[in-house]
């Protein structure tokens, strides 16, 4: 949907949602969130809720990006040691290289 | 890897036209149908030729005869082209008024250029294409060719001859149309002979795709020559000279303020 | 609209059907790449601890193709050479354990290694030296001497001087063996001449090279553990799970002479067993003749088989005879796959027929290790060395049942002596060559085993285990020049008569041994091995399958698949998941030999439910008078097929790294093929790129100038439009 | 790229679906013109700058800084235009709103066939026949016999035809019986299969065409988060963009089962049902969509958004509970896509019906509610309380910027201006078969009101995209990169015909056969003719 023709109060709502539901381990969401309401939170002529859908929207932003870093590392980390974890590692595997171990 | 030979080749290829799409086409919704239907009107013309190349069971090995009558095919489906063209032409004006009036000066209006040179680039790409895709997909692999003894600026060859008759076919649609508009016969039929003759030439690119190149990349200079000719024609035709293109680029900015 | 739409209809299913009468196009793939024929290529096989064998990389490898001739290449390859990596060619006879080791130790520049195993005017086949796959002290670790602190790893006798290890050395990169002429003459004339030696002794280094891609990918990696493992895994995956590698196994064949049902006890020390190896095993895939390694003691077998059951009613009417087993063991390469399966279901007491499966039923009666009476072992019979067969003894098994051994060895060499088969004794303080009987001893010590071999010492064939233990090696094929296959078929070769004559004996002493009787002289000419059947044999398993006996002998659904056998069937274990063709046969050719034609034709030619003893087989049968059809035969016998899978993957919870048994997985793959293409030079490559790249921008840049100022450019006309000469300078 | 940038663009400012959208853009461009020709002359013209202006307004907030410059252009072109536009006819407004139109779906269409064909042709799972097919395919062409092929394949067309005829009449009879929650329960449950399900196979058949040994956690997560945000974007609001992503996305995972599940010749006999099917269900009188449409309409209620893309916003309930049904068939058994995606597709013709009423009586009620709805529309519009769209407009206005404020009260002037030119409108439609919706509808024109604001943009079926890509899918997986091309260009020309004579016939149209009966014409032509002789010409290099 396109926020110019949204009413404030149904901005704050929806940029609400969308935080809190971020915290249901998705970041994806918080990202979305972000974006979505940048304008809306930093662009625009100030309004009444526009404090809080910047507060959301910030907390949006730097949670999505905890939450990229936590996974980057993770995946390196992963990468890096799942041979030597030997059948942990293989549990945690998803699709199992072929050729190599 | 051959990589960087099939990016090369690919930007070589379809560069230009893509330049020019993003440029002058992208932007104009009415040209992109159009450029879509001229590809369409194109492919038509190329799957009779190819019924006709199919049906005549002993000339099928002659390429000459397949390529004769393709060539004349193309002339015609141009031709129908610009007669459909002209028959949806105030449409079509209208529609190429109102859309591009966002982004475009007033004195865009009945042009007939622009439609002939959108469906000419039309027809060139997807014949382009047609030509050099399935080269560039088999360029992808761990080889380069030549181990059957074909020369080794085969693809190079490849991708130089589709960019020419890409711009050709672009040219003469420029030329083609305005010829028509003002009937001037001698000019379509300077086109059908260009066409003709650049075809008839590439056939002697397989006798001489041996390993010695010399003779090959010969193919090249005629067909670009023929592409400058009929480039500089069709630049004259739609209304260019040398001295606007000097007005042009040294007074640009002030034209810009103009603007 | 819709009228047009169905006319369109039609058109379409016009051309539909039209599309079916095909046109050959040549795509420029066809102009770029010579496709090779051959598949023959080594492949990943692992025990409990390693990957063995060869891979490719996930595209396959690619190299610069170069023939190796002299020394002088090798080093232009390892280290001189510009445009490494290389993918090397070589002759079959510089196929050496010492050149691959030393190619394998640059695998930075060597990124494949292909050989012509096909007989060319100028090279022969062969080494000098001799090539074997396996290593030095083959199926050591699970053998007899494992660890023994005088035998262990063959400290007394090298066994296999020419033992290269590699089938056991992770070499990690592809092998291929190239046997089409068509093949060679790509690699060598249409590519390596032409492009990377232009003029001789003087290697190009210029571009355009000749290249060849090697692909060959193993799935399966680290070692069976981790395989087996990982293909059991339960994965969320929804296009199934992946088996990565399957178990080395097939069936062994034995027969039994006497029938005895399971209500009849069996006594200790009363089942005389004949054994020999059915398999053998090479480096690269689908060529495993196996000349002397196997095939000359299995023909040598059933030609024993086949004389001795010409008396079989005399051996059965005779009280107390001993019962006699022939066994083919299948696996025994890859340490003892068919013997250690057969004395495991021995001990467990499933061997040869499990009596639990159903109770009613006749079945034979069980053989545990403890009634095996005496072990002989038929090895390698096709080289002789000083033109004699040596017999082997375990020292310390010699020690324990000195007499009965003694015995045996009295017994054969009185067989063989009126046959000018020279049967000699081997040093009694050598330990016993490589054979299945070890299992045997491992399990029970006290079985008199004595072993039939062609060597005193080492071995005498000097191509064991490989690609290269061919018939003409042991003049099997010692045919008088311009002989058609019909006549070589029946040629009674050399090597047919010695064995014949092995055979002869073995059958006569087995009647002995069995009996206790002296045959008598007319007992004699019966108990003799047709010398026919033995060339015959040989010719079928060595040189071509598609003959008469086999035809005979093959059920009719299987005609078809011998028919288009062209090459010999290759005597590799395989998966456990099918059945070979050589066990295949072995098992139909002892039912044929052993067997009474019973009058059934096929549909009625099945085991009844109340007696299971006995298998009913139906085969084509010989050519019927009138020339065309066949007269089918129902063969009833007491041949049996028990599986040769190791214990190791039957038993739960088995430890795979205690070694016991074989362990032996190989690996899957799902493409294996080579082609030769040209190289490109990364000047030209990168002038391309470049050229393009000048292209892409400059059109841009000109276009966007043009097309900005186009009102101006195109004034004349007064009018807006962008033309195409402007791209096209 | 640019072609991406002007859809954007144009799905900004609102144009309803397919088929209203010409319409009701005619309207809005009879506005446009009115002015250019009467820009000289006074009272009616400011109403008609104010909705230019409108547009003009949504045009340069949705694109931000970046355009600021054309905003500025625009005012003169308007200007110009008014100059020298004077002989420009109807059809030819009609026309542009045409070319934009096609536009807007060539974005997306191609979009999604590139999608397919690059899978196909990195991913060979989805290309390689394992013999695993699906429940209505019960002959599986493995006979090299062409006769049997043709005859098994023509009999599983048949079948998936029948079941797919059946599951339309059920959810007419369904949506006659008002399960709504029913049906809105199947809606969801059929997208969360789509999302979840078939993405999680798309991406393990990635990693595994990579051999990327990504770990379960981190897979997990990618699909979590994939999924929910799809329902979050598809099923209550999101970005518009990514909602379209989203549904391209999904047509594209379900064209690929399509052409891994299909038996080969099986795949085309279906391509070429369908056409027969779609021209059957929407334009015979008695057809399934359409009768279900009709209900629809005459309860004019709003209807759930389902799988189907929009080049503006799909809030308003719009032909979704017809895919809403379809989607719950595929509960019965997981595999049956076909139906919902040739419902979708059906759906949508039945939807462009519709929503043409809605552009018929727009022509009348816009005026009166359309200022308004555009400004409070989106304000009071949620699922639960359709009634909040009849908020005053003051509460909105607080929200938006000057330009956009001033319009609704001069547009509130329109109206009046223009309710002559809408009943006739109306009564010109009495022609057409759909006109009884359109005059039924007119009566509870004010309560569809604001959702037609804010239906503008057009909508095409996710079965369009669906079986667009089969084909081209199907077309490339045989690795030859002529007919793909073929196809492709086919297909869109196809597109343009439609949409060509929907402008003539002013009639609810199909979107499948002309595109499709193109496509496979020149598939079988291009790789049994042409492909031959091009490949001849390339390997000898001529060019022709």
């Amino acid at each position: 949907m396109d926020l110019r023709r949204v009413k404030n109060p149904e901005k704050l709502m929806m940029c609400r949602r969308y935080y809190l539901a971020g915290f249901f381990v998705l970041p994806f969401l918080w990202l979305v969130n972000g974006i979505w309401f940048f304008k809306e939170a930093f662009r625009k002529p100030p309004y009444t809720e526009q404090a809080q859908i910047r507060s959301y929207v910030i907390r949006s932003l730097i949670g999505s990006a905890v939450w990229l870093a936590i996974i980057i590392t993770w995946v390196i980390i992963f990468q890096l040691k799942r041979v030597s974890w030997g059948v942990t590692g293989e549990m945690f595997t998803f699709i199992l290289p072929s050729g190599s171990a | 890897m051959t990589l960087m030979e099939l990016f090369g080749c690919a930007f070589i290829t379809f560069g230009p036209p893509f330049a020019l799409f993003v440029f002058t086409i992208a932007r104009d919704p009415m040209r992109v149908i159009l450029f879509t239907a001229s590809a369409f009107f194109w492919l038509c013309a190329l799957l009779l030729s190819s019924i006709l190349w199919y049906a005549v069971v002993p000339l099928r090995d002659y390429l000459v005869f397949g390529l004769v009558f393709s060539v004349l095919l193309q002339e015609l489906f141009r031709l129908l082209f610009y007669k459909v063209l002209r028959k949806a032409n105030d449409g079509l004006l209208a529609v190429s008024q109102q859309t591009t009036a966002q982004h475009v000066t007033p004195k865009d209006f009945s042009n007939r250029h622009i439609m002939a040179y959108v469906s000419g680039l039309g027809f060139g790409v997807i014949a382009g294409t047609f030509s050099i895709v399935n080269v560039l997909a088999d360029m992808s692999g761990p080889g380069t060719i030549g181990i059957q003894g074909d020369s080794k600026y085969f693809f190079w060859t490849s991708a130089c001859l589709s960019l020419c008759i890409i711009l050709l076919h672009t040219s003469w649609g420029v030329i083609f149309s305005s010829a028509m508009d003002n009937k001037e016969w001698l000019r379509v039929a300077l086109v059908v002979v260009a066409h003709m003759f650049f075809s008839c030439m590439t056939l002697l690119n397989q006798a001489s795709s041996s390993s010695n190149s010399h003779v090959y990349l010969g193919s090249l200079i005629p067909a670009f020559l023929t592409l400058f000719l009929c480039g500089t024609l069709a630049f004259y035709t739609a209304g260019g000279s040398l001295v606007n293109l000097k007005t042009a680029f040294v007074c640009r900015k002030t034209r810009y303020e103009i603007d | 609209m819709a009228s047009c739409w169905s006319g369109s209809y039609q058109l379409t299913i016009l051309i539909l059907c039209l599309s079916w009468i095909s046109v050959n196009s040549l795509r420029t793939r066809k102009k770029i790449y010579i496709d090779l024929e051959t598949q023959n290529s080594c492949f990943r096989i692992m025990n409990a601890t390693h990957q063995t064998g060869c891979t490719s990389s996930r595209r396959g490898n690619v190299g610069v193709l170069y023939y190796l001739r002299t020394a002088a290449d090798y080093e232009w390859v390892t280290t001189k050479g510009p445009n490494a990596p290389y993918i090397v060619v070589m002759n079959s006879s510089d196929f050496m354990g010492l050149n691959i080791k030393e190619l394998l130790k640059h695998r930075d520049r060597v990124n494949g290694i292909m050989f012509i195993s096909l007989e060319e005017n100028t090279t022969s086949l062969y080494p000098e030296i001799g090539f074997s796959a396996v290593d030095t002290c083959p199926n050591d670790r699970s053998g007899l001497y494992w660890n023994h602190k005088d035998f262990g790893s063959c400290k007394k006798t090298t066994w296999n001087t020419a033992g290269t290890g590699l089938l056991h050395q992770d070499i990690g990169i592809p092998v291929f063996s190239l046997t089409d002429p068509n093949d060679v003459h790509n690699v060598l004339h249409n590519c390596f001449f032409k492009f990377n030696m232009k003029e001789p002794m003087q290697p190009s280094t210029t571009y355009p090279l000749c290249a060849a891609e090697a692909m060959s990918f193993m799935v399966a990696a680290v070692d069976t553990v981790t395989c087996l493992r990982r293909s059991s895994r339960v994965s969320l995956s929804l296009s199934g799970g992946s088996t990565f590698c399957d178990p080395l196994g097939d069936v062994n064949n034995h027969v039994t002479m006497l029938n005895t049902p399971q209500n009849v006890t069996r006594l200790n020390d009363t089942v005389i067993v004949v054994g020999t190896r059915v398999d053998s095993t090479s480096l690269i895939n689908y060529q495993y003749t196996a000349a002397d390694t196997s095939a000359a003691g299995i023909v040598g077998l059933l030609a024993a088989m086949e004389a001795l059951w010409k008396v079989k009613d005399t051996i059965r009417n005779t009280t107390g005879a001993k019962d006699i087993m022939f066994a083919f063991f299948q696996g025994e390469s890859y340490d003892y796959i068919g013997s250690s399966s057969m004395v495991y279901s021995m001990q467990q007491g499933t061997f040869p027929q499990d009596l639990d499966k159903d109770e009613d039923a006749l079945h034979l009666q069980r053989i545990r290790l403890q009634h095996i009476d005496q072990f002989v072992e038929l090895n390698q019979v096709g080289y002789r060395d000083e033109s004699s067969l040596w017999l082997h003894t375990d020292p310390h098994n010699h020690r324990i049942v000195t007499g009965k051994i003694e015995q045996m060895i009295d017994g054969l060499k009185q067989a063989a002596k009126p046959l000018d088969v020279s049967l000699q004794e081997a040093d009694k303080t050598q330990p016993l060559p490589p054979a299945s009987a070890q299992r045997f001893l491992l399990e029970r010590g006290n079985v008199p085993v004595v072993v039939i071999t062609d060597h005193q010492a080492e071995f005498t064939n000097k191509f064991y285990n490989s690609h290269l233990d061919m018939a003409e090696l042991i003049n099997a094929t010692d045919y008088p020049p311009g002989l058609s296959d019909k006549e070589k078929y029946d040629y009674v070769t050399t090597q047919a008569e010695m064995l014949a004559n092995l055979s002869t004996a073995l059958a006569r002493y087995l009647f002995k041994a069995s009996t206790g009787l002296q045959p008598d002289k007319s007992m004699e000419k019966i108990l003799t091995a047709d010398s026919s059947t033995v060339t015959h044999l040989l010719y079928c398993f060595l040189i071509s399958p598609n003959c008469e006996i086999f035809k005979e002998t093959v059920s009719p659904q299987n005609a078809q698949t011998l028919e288009e056998a062209m090459l010999p069937f290759p005597f590799y274990v395989g998966v456990n998941s099918h059945e070979t063709e050589v066990s295949a046969l072995i098992s139909l050719l002892s039912a044929r030999f052993t067997g009474d034609i019973v009058n059934l034709d096929q549909s009625d030619c099945k085991q009844p439910n109340s007696d299971v003893r006995y298998t009913y087989t139906y085969v084509q049968g010989n050519v019927s008078a009138d020339g065309k059809s066949r007269t089918g035969w129902c063969l009833k016998s007491l041949a049996q097929k028990t599986e040769a899978l190791s214990p190791a993957f039957t038993i739960d919870g088995y430890d795979m790294m205690s070694g016991q048994y074989s362990t032996w997985t190989e690996s899957r793959w799902i493409t294996v093929s080579v082609r030769l293409f040209l190289v490109p030079s990364q000047q030209m490559q990168l002038l391309i790129l470049c050229t393009g790249l000048v292209v892409l921008v400059l059109s841009l840049l000109l276009v966007y100038l043009v097309s900005s100022s186009a009102d101006v450019v195109f004034s004349n006309y007064g009018t807006r439009s962008t033309t195409p000469a402007t791209a096209a300078r | 790229m640019s072609n991406q940038s002007s859809q954007a663009r144009d799905s900004q400012e609102g144009l309803p679906t397919e088929r209203t959208g010409l319409m009701n853009n005619t309207n809005a461009d009879h506005h446009t013109v009115r002015l250019y020709q009467s820009s000289n002359n006074s009272s009616p013209t400011m109403a008609e700058t104010n909705v230019v202006d409108n547009v003009d307004a949504n045009d340069s907030t949705a694109l931000g800084e970046g355009n600021t410059n054309r905003r500025e252009r625009r005012p003169e072109g308007n200007r110009q235009r008014a100059n020298n536009a004077a002989a420009s006819s109807g059809e030819d407004e009609e026309l542009m709103y045409g070319a934009k139109h096609v536009i807007m779906l060539f974005a997306p269409v191609t979009l999604c066939m590139m999608l397919v064909v690059a899978t196909i042709n990195s991913i060979n799972f989805y290309s390689e026949r394992n013999g695993t097919y699906l429940v209505y395919t019960p002959f599986q062409d493995e006979t090299e016999d062409t006769g049997t092929k043709i005859w098994q394949s023509a009999v599983n067309a048949g079948i998936m035809l029948c079941v797919i005829v059946v599951m339309t009449i059920v959810l007419l009879l369904l949506y006659k019986y008002k399960c709504y929650k029913f049906i809105n329960g199947w809606l969801v449950t059929s997208s969360v299969l789509l999302l979840f399900f078939f993405s999680y196979m798309y991406l393990e058949q990635v990693l595994r065409a990579y051999n990327a040994p990504l770990d379960y956690i981190t897979v997990a997560l990618i699909m979590w988060n994939f999924g929910v945000g799809g329902l979050f974007c598809i099923h209550w609001k999101g970005p518009l963009l990514l909602q379209q992503a989203y549904l391209i996305t999904i047509s594209a995972l379900v064209a690929l089962l399509f052409i891994k599940y299909l038996p080969d010749w099986t795949a085309w006999a279906v391509l070429g049902v369908m056409v027969f099917w779609d021209l059957v269900a929407v334009l015979c009188p008695k057809g399934p969509l359409r009768m279900l449409v009709e209900t629809a309409q005459t309860r004019n209620e709003p209807i759930f958004p389902a799988l189907i893309y929009s080049s503006a916003m799909i809030w308003t309930y719009t032909m979704a509970d017809d895919g809403g049904q379809s989607k719950k068939k595929k509960k019965d058994k997981t595999q049956t896509e076909d139906e919902d995606d040739d419902d979708d597709d059906d759906d949508d013709d039945g939807g462009f019906r519709e929503h043409m009423a809605n552009g018929m009586n727009r022509q009348s009620l816009e005026d009166s509610t359309a200022a308004r709805s555009a400004v409070q529309a989106f304000g009071g519009m949620t699922r639960d309380e359709p009634t909040s769209h009849r908020q005053t407009p003051e509460g909105a206005v607080g929200g938006l910027n000057p330009d956009e404020s001033k319009v609704d009260v001069k547009t509130g002037k329109k109206n009046r201006a223009r309710s002559a030119a809408t009943t006739q409108g109306a009564n010109q439609q009495q022609t057409n078969p759909d006109n009884r919706q359109g005059t039924s509808s007119v009566p509870g024109a004010t309560e569809d009101g604001p959702e037609m604001e804010e239906e503008r943009g057009i909508k095409l079926g996710l079965g369009d995209f669906i079986f667009y890509s089969v084909l081209v899918g199907k077309a490339s997986a045989n690795g030859d990169w002529n007919t793909t091309l073929a196809c492709f260009v086919a297909i869109l020309i196809g597109l343009c015909c439609t949409l060509l004579l929907l402008i003539i016939f002013r009639k609810a149209l199909p979107a499948l056969p002309i595109s499709l009966t193109f496509g496979l014409v020149f598939n079988f032509a291009t790789s049994a003719l042409v492909q031959p002789f091009m490949e001849r010409l390339n390997g000898e290099q001529v060019y022709i």
